[in-house]
């Protein structure tokens, strides 16, 4: 219910549906304390045994209310309602059930509990064998899970973003606030995050005095004071998640998650933020107490019940009691009284105190031994054999500094027996994030106001940086013990220890049992802190029982650490605008304009877009149009884009000895204006890429690479030039995006770019024979580079031009090519041409191919040292039995063959011992009329002629090939020379 | 034989917008050269530089401006760029008279410089850029080279709210979404 | 990670690429005695240290300089950084 | 103990008071025949084949930590054998022959899960590889089908065929690959081992080893010396380390490889989904979590955890393959340590000190190889003798040429 007079009501008023029913709240709330005010008392169910489960928590913490929010593609499951913020036409809805999450048939699971327990899993299940996948696994897996996913792309935009700062400060309660008034001041840049949409943290939730007026008041002035200056920077509904190296953190904004039209601004931003120092701020988190049946609905933190009280004025119920193990439950008792609310009585399990309040029903050293209500809190039984009829139960099993950060980098944790605490312990390196406040394990407030004090001061001492003054602020006082009643001894199998991932005092006992007593074990076995959660509300629940069963204590039983992120974080929120088209890049060949106007079929190549084929009119099936490019090309004259070769442009007084040493074969006596084929090795004497390299001056040289390799290889010529040969004079710039470059091949290539030339007759067979190159200028003084190389077998130039000439060269070269029927070609077209002339490409040069593969071994020079070249001679590399390229050709020509089939001797069966090659290219020749392959077989260049089989079991196909030269046509070569 | 005219197309053909206040407007130069100091020659091409361009040659990621209007950027410790905005005389005579000390390589098409201007502009570029932008580190006259939306990006920043993105030009359009949709976003 | 670049300040290491250790400056020489040897060891076998480890890294998305960078690889905390060519002259 | 749902429900029906632990925890005994140093997955395998398969028994799994701590407890569960070298193929074939009688051997429910393994392609010249790959699964008698796209809009029908950057133009499918439940498989070979002799001895680190005249006798431990005839190492991720104590640099660079989970959720993904054009691969555990991974980060570490931009690149693949997750939220991410060898196989051969054998250099490939890791090794240990379908994973092969390098990415471990 809600309290009429809390100033909550003041604000707008807002509707939302909860399981198809209509609520109302405020402004201001979370869906949490509207469900709460709204007295709906179960939201969800639990994982494993179906129990009806309400809201436990306040905060990021929550176990129990995972809610699906949202619709259609919008829906989101397992939304924490405690952290979702209030709007105006939310739609809600509870998850996990068979039937409705009040009458749930899968609850039928919670009378199996014995049968269910920890591990049972791994016990049953196993005969007959096949049963596991077609039976036992589906029941499994569909009872298991929590929310549902859409099943539709995630329609909403996310963004990315990067912020720099001196202090990053997590939080802004009380030690937050006053760490960041006092940083300012050293005139660092100071970022506050705050996971809330308002900023005070526990002050919103409490009922202090500061400087004689209400807390409130307080932060109101700190925050006008920090948002006054220009060194500061307020995030709030953001959330640091992680932290990694050298003071990097990530933080997730939710930008338009509290808002009901869908914006086309992106709903969350996932900040990097890069920072010298962090202060964490971040509080501390309620933990629970397990007894018997402590998960019915109307069991809720205590601190969180005076949240909801206070901060939303939304009261679970009106007859409460709390039990407590420390000081802190006694306030929430207080607060509730103060508002009008019946305490019961408070129930702390501590003998031999003082009661806190002498207004107030209590019962010491007294323990829970029951509950009643199965939907909703009726009664507690007290050990003592009292019964008490209550309608809410606030619990405390005292607080946890919330070190969650701290344990990113794998900071073990410190066990502090004072407050029954886990402390952050640092890594034993300099992980720059340093806790203030109740992160640091000082919960009162009087101290946390002096120690917050002290600490940011000396670290400003520390840092020398200009000094300010102490902030002086009085307070309420509040005071703190806690002890470590934790666990019930009386029914283990009903006493939860984490609520959400089902794991009772009975599971920790039978991991016991089973000898799963390392606290890694222990998680794994029973899924104990495995849950949404992390166990942020249980993990000291879970080792206080372990301690007990071994008969040691929590700091001997140890912990395992938290793993990033701090709160679950939308897969989409990582990937940002890195999807669907913009998932990469998208890089535009020079001609790419002319060739969609040509219809152009597209294909991706890395990160470009090339011209797959040209489709004319009347052509319906893909190679139509790549039988005609072929054959025109081969007939008269084509003209491709070969622009995503990579170009480097290699300089300086060395650049020869330098080519020498990263190529196998010699480039130093290369004369000018001359152009030769080079074969580069890894190091470790593997083919790593080829391509042709142009001597356009004494020390001037342009090397082609391939596409697909183009950075790496620029990346290894650079190590080769500062970390190998530093003393070499040679510079490389890559040039790809420099020069739009097109192959002009065929017959009449060289009549076509005679119209295009400035000379024509510097292009002359005598002039400019295969394999020269040289700079000169076309269509009236544009410079250009001309290289007489030849991909396709035929008489071929490739032509350079700056890139921004590039689409009218392309438009160009095709119309002066009209009266020789000139046609643009594709990457197809490309391909086939280089197989049919027995060119390799990169299904040949794949990584694990050798220049003794690819039949290039006579190209490693023993003259000269170059890379790869010793490792290249071992034995491996050069024994008789190695698979080399060979051309193969289908007996029966009208045969097609297959790309990857596998090469076996006639007669013999396909398996891996008679395996003897594999086809690497494959291609309709139109040229031959029919097709054609390389590959590689074993002892190729010694078997020409002889007849094997090509073996796809993919397709149940055997193919009988003849093994032929890899050279399928002009193999002289006279054509590309004519 | 009929004289052909190869027009120049710019990679973002002149784009210009106003986007959340923030003009995007595609940054056209005549020229953009590389020089490579050759080894162990530092010395000479300092002065080369100040001949050739009137300025002394900058540090690394810093950055001069000629009266011509002529740009330049060290981006490495042996590697500067020359940006020519419309200067006629650049290619006849500032070229030929840089070519003495340096290497030069050519790379007008090889970059498409977008600039953004306004006073959203910090806002917009925290969305895709991994630099501390403020002044104290990255300074007017400053030039970085990053990453950005996994393209590669001279940064160059003229004024305070003003800068100018260098990308390679065969990703330009990519890139310029990338700019659309930050400043969208902000 | 931040690289602290000896010219350029801290930047992020997505900007760079990783190639490992550091004895990958140290090729042998081609004509020394066992040289096959050498380059088997040069190329295949690590010291691989839990700590201290010099390793290489390339400024890909910067100023394309190779850098030597000493690390730690249980605490991934860098102590120094040096330009890889700078080392070589040493 | 032996495990059967009728046991479990008499024991329901008891209070479950009967239950024994799985393994016992021994004091070291002074002498074994043999010392398996790392109680991993691989290690406790290579135990339990030992006394099954070659009858010796007495024998002690000494590890550092807590059993099942290094990858065995925190990789991406997968198995498969779609490999593609001749080295490699019949190995992992072998490995998920023997993953397919686990439970029922071990007597324990590892939940070995045939959901079928699918890698997607992208484009032809992927699409010729996978071929190849599948003719060799074929070749070696795994299974292996190629999909087309028809027929991965029925099986996957989330995939982004529509509006992605690099479009799906069909898989190679291996219905026998899967996940199984990690953890569980070594317990279950822990208890196997155990209830045929084996102690396994838990927080004992190998400090140093015994070794006279190059033959080594046992080892030095932090609970004491502990002789044995015959010592084998199986310590992937810290190969280096152990190694290391006695000199011996090896082929391997120890890296991070990050893994990541959601939240629960109800089924959603049939197997294992792989993406060809970024590093991105996904299933769905039996609790309901999407468990997802993509590459190592790339440089050298001991540390168990990673960095944003590999979580970054992951999610990135897993949008662009599958933009209906992008609504399910990361839940965990952890990090472990792999053996990254030089050509990104593995290593099970002997050493060049007598009675001491090596196992590692798993790369990020260890968990599928588990069973057939630990049953080579054992027949190495046992025999002296490399298995058969092991045969190649030899030291030597780098010496002599003969490399396994199944991504073609040559002596740079981090891209393997």
């Amino acid at each position: 219910m809600r309290n009429s007079s809390h100033p909550i009501t003041n604000k707008q008023k807002l509707s939302f549906t909860f399981n198809g029913k209509k609520y109302f709240g405020y402004k201001g709330d979370t869906l949490a304390s509207a469900l709460i005010a709204n007295n709906v008392k179960i939201v969800g169910r639990s994982f494993k045994y179906h129990r009806p489960r309400g809201i436990f928590s306040a905060g990021s913490e929550e176990p129990n209310a995972l809610i699906e929010l949202g619709d259609g593609p919008y829906k989101e499951p397992n939304t924490r309602a405690t952290n979702i913020e209030l709007f105006d036409g939310l739609e809600g809805s509870s998850q996990n059930f068979l039937g409705s999450v009040n009458f749930d048939f899968m609850a039928i699971n919670d009378l199996l509990k014995n049968f269910i327990g920890a591990g049972f899993y791994y016990k049953t299940f196993m005969w007959p064998r096949r049963f596991w996948e077609k039976l036992y696994e589906p029941i499994i897996r569909r009872a298991a899970g929590l929310g549902k996913l859409s099943l539709q792309a995630d329609p909403s935009q996310y963004d990315k973003g990067y912020l720099h700062c001196d202090f990053l400060i997590i939080g802004s309660g009380i030690s937050g606030l006053m760490s960041a008034l006092l940083l300012a001041e050293t005139g660092g840049e100071v970022l506050i995050v705050e996971e809330d949409f308002v900023l005070g943290g526990r002050l919103n939730s409490e009922r202090l005095v500061i400087n004689g007026n209400q807390s409130s008041n307080w932060i109101r002035q700190a925050v006008k004071k920090l948002k006054s200056l220009k060194n500061v920077r307020i995030l709030n509904r953001t959330t640091v998640f992680a932290a990694f190296d050298h003071g990097i953190f990530a933080a997730i904004e939710k930008k338009t998650d509290h808002i009901l039209e869908k914006s086309s601004k992106p709903r969350q931003i996932n900040w990097k933020i890069y920072t010298k120092l962090c202060i964490l701020a971040s509080g501390a988190i309620e933990r629970s107490i397990a007894f018997p049946q402590n998960d019915r609905p109307g069991i809720m933190l205590a601190g969180s019940v005076r949240t909801y009280a206070n901060r939303f004025g939304a009261y679970y119920g009106q007859k409460i009691a709390i039990y407590t193990n420390n000081d802190d439950g006694w306030r929430t008792a207080d607060d509730l009284k103060n508002m009008g609310l019946e305490i019961k009585a408070v129930i702390d399990t501590r003998k031999g105190i003082e009661a806190l309040s002498s207004s107030i029903p209590y019962y010491l050293g007294q323990t829970i031994t029951k509950t009643y209500g199965r939907k909703g809190i009726k009664a507690i039984k007290l050990s003592s054999g009292s019964k008490l009829n209550v309608d809410c139960l606030a619990v405390s099993g005292g607080w946890s500094s919330n070190i969650h950060l701290t344990c990113h980098k794998r900071g073990k944790p410190v066990w502090d027996n004072n407050f029954k605490n886990f402390l952050s312990g640092g890594n034993g390196q300099k992980d720059k994030i340093i806790p203030v406040g109740a992160a640091r394990g000082i919960f009162e407030i009087q101290n946390i106001i002096s120690d917050t004090n002290r600490v940011i001061l000396s670290l400003i001492k520390k840092l020398s940086l200009s000094m300010p003054n102490r902030i002086t602020l009085t307070s309420s006082r509040e005071q703190y013990s806690c002890s470590l009643d934790l666990v019930s001894s009386s029914d283990p199998s009903n006493s939860f220890i984490d609520l959400q991932n089902d794991v009772t005092q009975k599971d920790i006992e039978l991991s016991f049992k089973e000898g799963f007593k390392s606290v890694e074990h222990l998680k794994r076995y029973s899924t104990l802190g495995m849950a949404t959660d992390q166990g942020k509300t249980s993990n000291i629940l879970g080792l206080a029982s372990m301690a007990k069963l071994k008969g040691t204590n929590i700091s001997e039983v140890g912990t395992t650490i938290f793993r990033p992120p701090y709160v679950p974080v939308a897969i989409s929120a990582f990937a940002g605008r890195s999807r669907g088209k913009d998932f990469r890049p998208t890089r535009l060949t020079p001609s790419h304009n002319v060739a969609s106007k040509r219809n152009a079929v597209f294909v991706e190549t890395g990160n470009w877009l090339r011209a797959q084929w040209f489709p004319e009119k009347g052509e319906k099936f893909w190679r139509q149009s790549v039988d005609r490019e072929v054959i025109q090309t081969r007939n008269s004259v084509g003209i491709c884009d070969v622009t995503t070769l990579g170009k480097i442009d290699i300089q300086g007084e060395d650049c020869s000895e330098f080519l020498n040493f990263v190529y196998t074969n010699a480039f130093a006596k290369l004369p000018i204006n001359r152009v030769r084929y080079g074969l580069m090795l890894r190091e470790d004497g593997v083919a790593y890429d080829d391509g042709t390299t142009a001597r356009l001056g004494e020390n001037h040289f342009i090397m082609t690479t391939t596409t697909a390799n183009a950075p790496l290889v620029l990346r290894n010529l650079e190590f080769v030039r500062q970390c190998l040969l530093p003393n070499l004079d040679v510079h490389l710039i890559s040039t790809t995006d420099s020069w739009a470059q097109y192959s002009v091949a065929g017959p009449n290539s060289r009549r076509l770019l005679q119209k295009i030339v400035d000379k024509p007759k510097d292009i002359t067979n005598e002039n400019f024979p295969f394999m020269a190159c040289r700079e000169l200028t076309i269509c009236g003084g544009i410079m250009a580079r001309l290289f007489r190389i030849s991909f396709s077998g035929e008489l071929a130039y490739e032509i350079a031009v700056p890139t921004q000439y590039g689409n009218a060269l392309f438009d160009a070269l095709l119309s002066e090519g009209q009266e020789f029927n000139a046609v643009p070609y594709g990457t197809e077209a490309l391909g086939v041409m280089r197989i049919e002339k027995g060119h390799v490409a990169g299904n040949e040069i794949n990584g694990q191919t050798t220049a003794q593969n690819l039949g290039l071994s006579r190209m490693i020079s023993k003259k000269a040292d170059s890379i790869g070249n010793i490792l290249s001679e071992r034995e491996g590399f050069n024994r008789s039995d190695i698979a080399t390229l060979s051309g193969f050709k289908p007996v029966q020509r009208n045969q097609k063959l297959e790309a990857g089939s596998h090469l076996i001797s006639a007669g013999k069966k396909p398996t891996m011992e008679n395996d003897e090659g594999w086809l690497s290219s494959v291609a309709f020749s139109p040229t031959l009329g029919h097709y054609i392959a390389l590959g590689f077989i074993k002892r190729g260049e010694k078997r020409i002629g002889e007849k094997v089989c090509a073996v796809n079991l993919l397709q149940n196909k055997t193919t009988e090939v003849e093994i032929v030269s890899p050279h399928f046509i002009d193999p002289e070569g006279d054509k590309q020379r004519g | 034989m009929a004289k052909l005219d190869l027009k120049i197309k710019k990679p973002l053909d002149g784009y210009s917008k106003v986007i959340n206040q923030i003009k995007i407007a595609e940054y056209q130069f005549d020229n953009l050269i590389s020089l490579a100091i050759p080894l162990k020659t530092e010395r000479k091409c300092k002065l080369n530089f100040k001949k050739s361009l009137g300025e002394p040659m900058p540090n690394i990621e810093k950055s001069i401006i000629n009266k011509s209007g002529i740009l330049g950027f060290r981006i490495g410790l042996d590697l500067l760029l020359v940006c020519n905005p419309s200067h006629s005389s650049f290619v006849k005579k500032t070229v030929p008279s840089l070519k003495q000390a340096f290497y030069i390589t050519d790379q007008t098409g090889g970059w498409c410089g977008v600039r953004v201007d306004g006073d959203r502009v910090i806002e917009m570029l925290e969305r895709i850029c991994p630099l501390n932008l403020s002044q104290k580190i990255f300074a007017i006259g400053d030039v970085k080279r990053t990453i950005m939306d996994h393209l590669n990006v001279i940064i160059f920043r003229e004024t305070e709210k003003k800068f100018v993105l260098f990308s390679p030009s065969s990703s330009s359009g990519s890139f310029l979404k990338s700019i659309e949709i930050s400043s969208r976003n902000i | 990670m931040l690289i602290d670049h000896p010219l350029l300040g801290p930047r992020d290491a997505s900007e760079f690429i990783y190639m490992g250790d550091a004895k990958l400056l140290n090729r042998p020489n081609w004509k020394s005695q066992n040289s096959k040897t050498k380059f088997l060891d040069y190329g295949y076998l690590r010291k691989n240290p839990a700590g201290v480890h010099k390793e290489l890294w390339y400024h890909e998305q910067g100023d394309r300089s190779w850098l030597l960078v000493t690390r730690n690889t249980v605490t991934h905390e860098i102590l120094k950084v040096e330009l890889a060519r700078d080392t070589k002259g040493k | 103990m032996k495990y059967s749902g009728f046991k479990v429900l008499w024991e329901g029906l008891k209070g479950n008071t009967g239950w024994k632990p799985l393994w016992r925890k021994p004091d070291p005994k002074k002498n074994y025949d043999i010392i398996i140093v790392g109680g991993g997955g691989h290690g406790l395998a290579t135990a339990y084949y030992l006394a099954e398969k070659f009858k010796i028994t007495n024998i002690a799994v000494v590890e550092k930590g807590w059993l099942g701590s290094g990858n065995i407890g925190r990789n991406t569960t997968i198995i498969r054998s779609n490999y593609l070298l001749p080295q490699n193929q019949p190995f992992y074939e072998f490995s998920l022959k023997l993953w397919e009688n686990l439970e029922q051997e071990l007597n324990y429910n590892s939940m070995v899960s045939q959901r079928g393994v699918l890698n997607i392609f992208h484009s032809d010249s992927q699409r010729d590889a996978f071929v190849r790959r599948g003719n060799a699964m074929l070749m070696s008698g795994a299974d292996a089908s190629l999909l087309g796209v028809d027929a991965l809009k029925k099986l996957v029908p989330f995939l982004d065929f529509q509006n992605s950057r690099f479009p799906i133009k069909g898989g190679l499918w291996q219905p026998r690959g899967g996940t199984v439940r990690h953890d569980a498989v070594a317990w279950g070979y822990a208890k196997e081992a155990d209830s045929r002799g084996v102690d396994i001895i838990e927080n004992c680190e190998t400090t140093n080893f015994l070794i006279k005249n190059g033959r080594c006798y046992g080892v030095e431990t932090t609970k004491g010396v502990i002789k044995s005839k015959k010592v084998g190492v199986c310590v992937a991720g810290s190969s280096s380390q152990v190694m290391g104590k006695i000199g011996i640099n090896l082929p391997i660079e120890s890296h991070v490889l990050q893994a990541f989970v959601s939240e629960g959720l109800k089924p959603v993904i049939p197997g294992v989904i792989t993406f060809g054009a970024g590093h991105f691969y996904v299933s769905q555990s039996n609790k309901g979590g999407l468990v997802f991974g993509g590459d190592i980060d790339g440089y050298n570490s001991y540390a168990q955890r990673g960095n944003l931009p590999v979580i970054e690149d992951v999610c990135e693949g897993g949008v662009a393959l599958m933009p209906m997750i992008g609504r399910a939220r990361l839940l965990r991410t952890w990090g472990g340590i792999m053996d990254m060898s030089m050509d990104g196989s593995p290593i099970i051969d002997k050493t060049k000190i007598r009675n001491l054998y090596f196992n590692g250099g798993w790369c990020y490939g260890g968990f599928k190889a588990t069973p057939a890791s630990g049953f080579c090794y054992a027949h190495l240990l046992a025999t002296d003798k490399p298995h058969n379908d092991a045969k190649d994973f030899l030291f030597n092969r780098f010496e002599r040429g003969r490399l396994i390098d199944e991504k073609g990415q040559g002596n740079q471990p981090n891209l393997h």
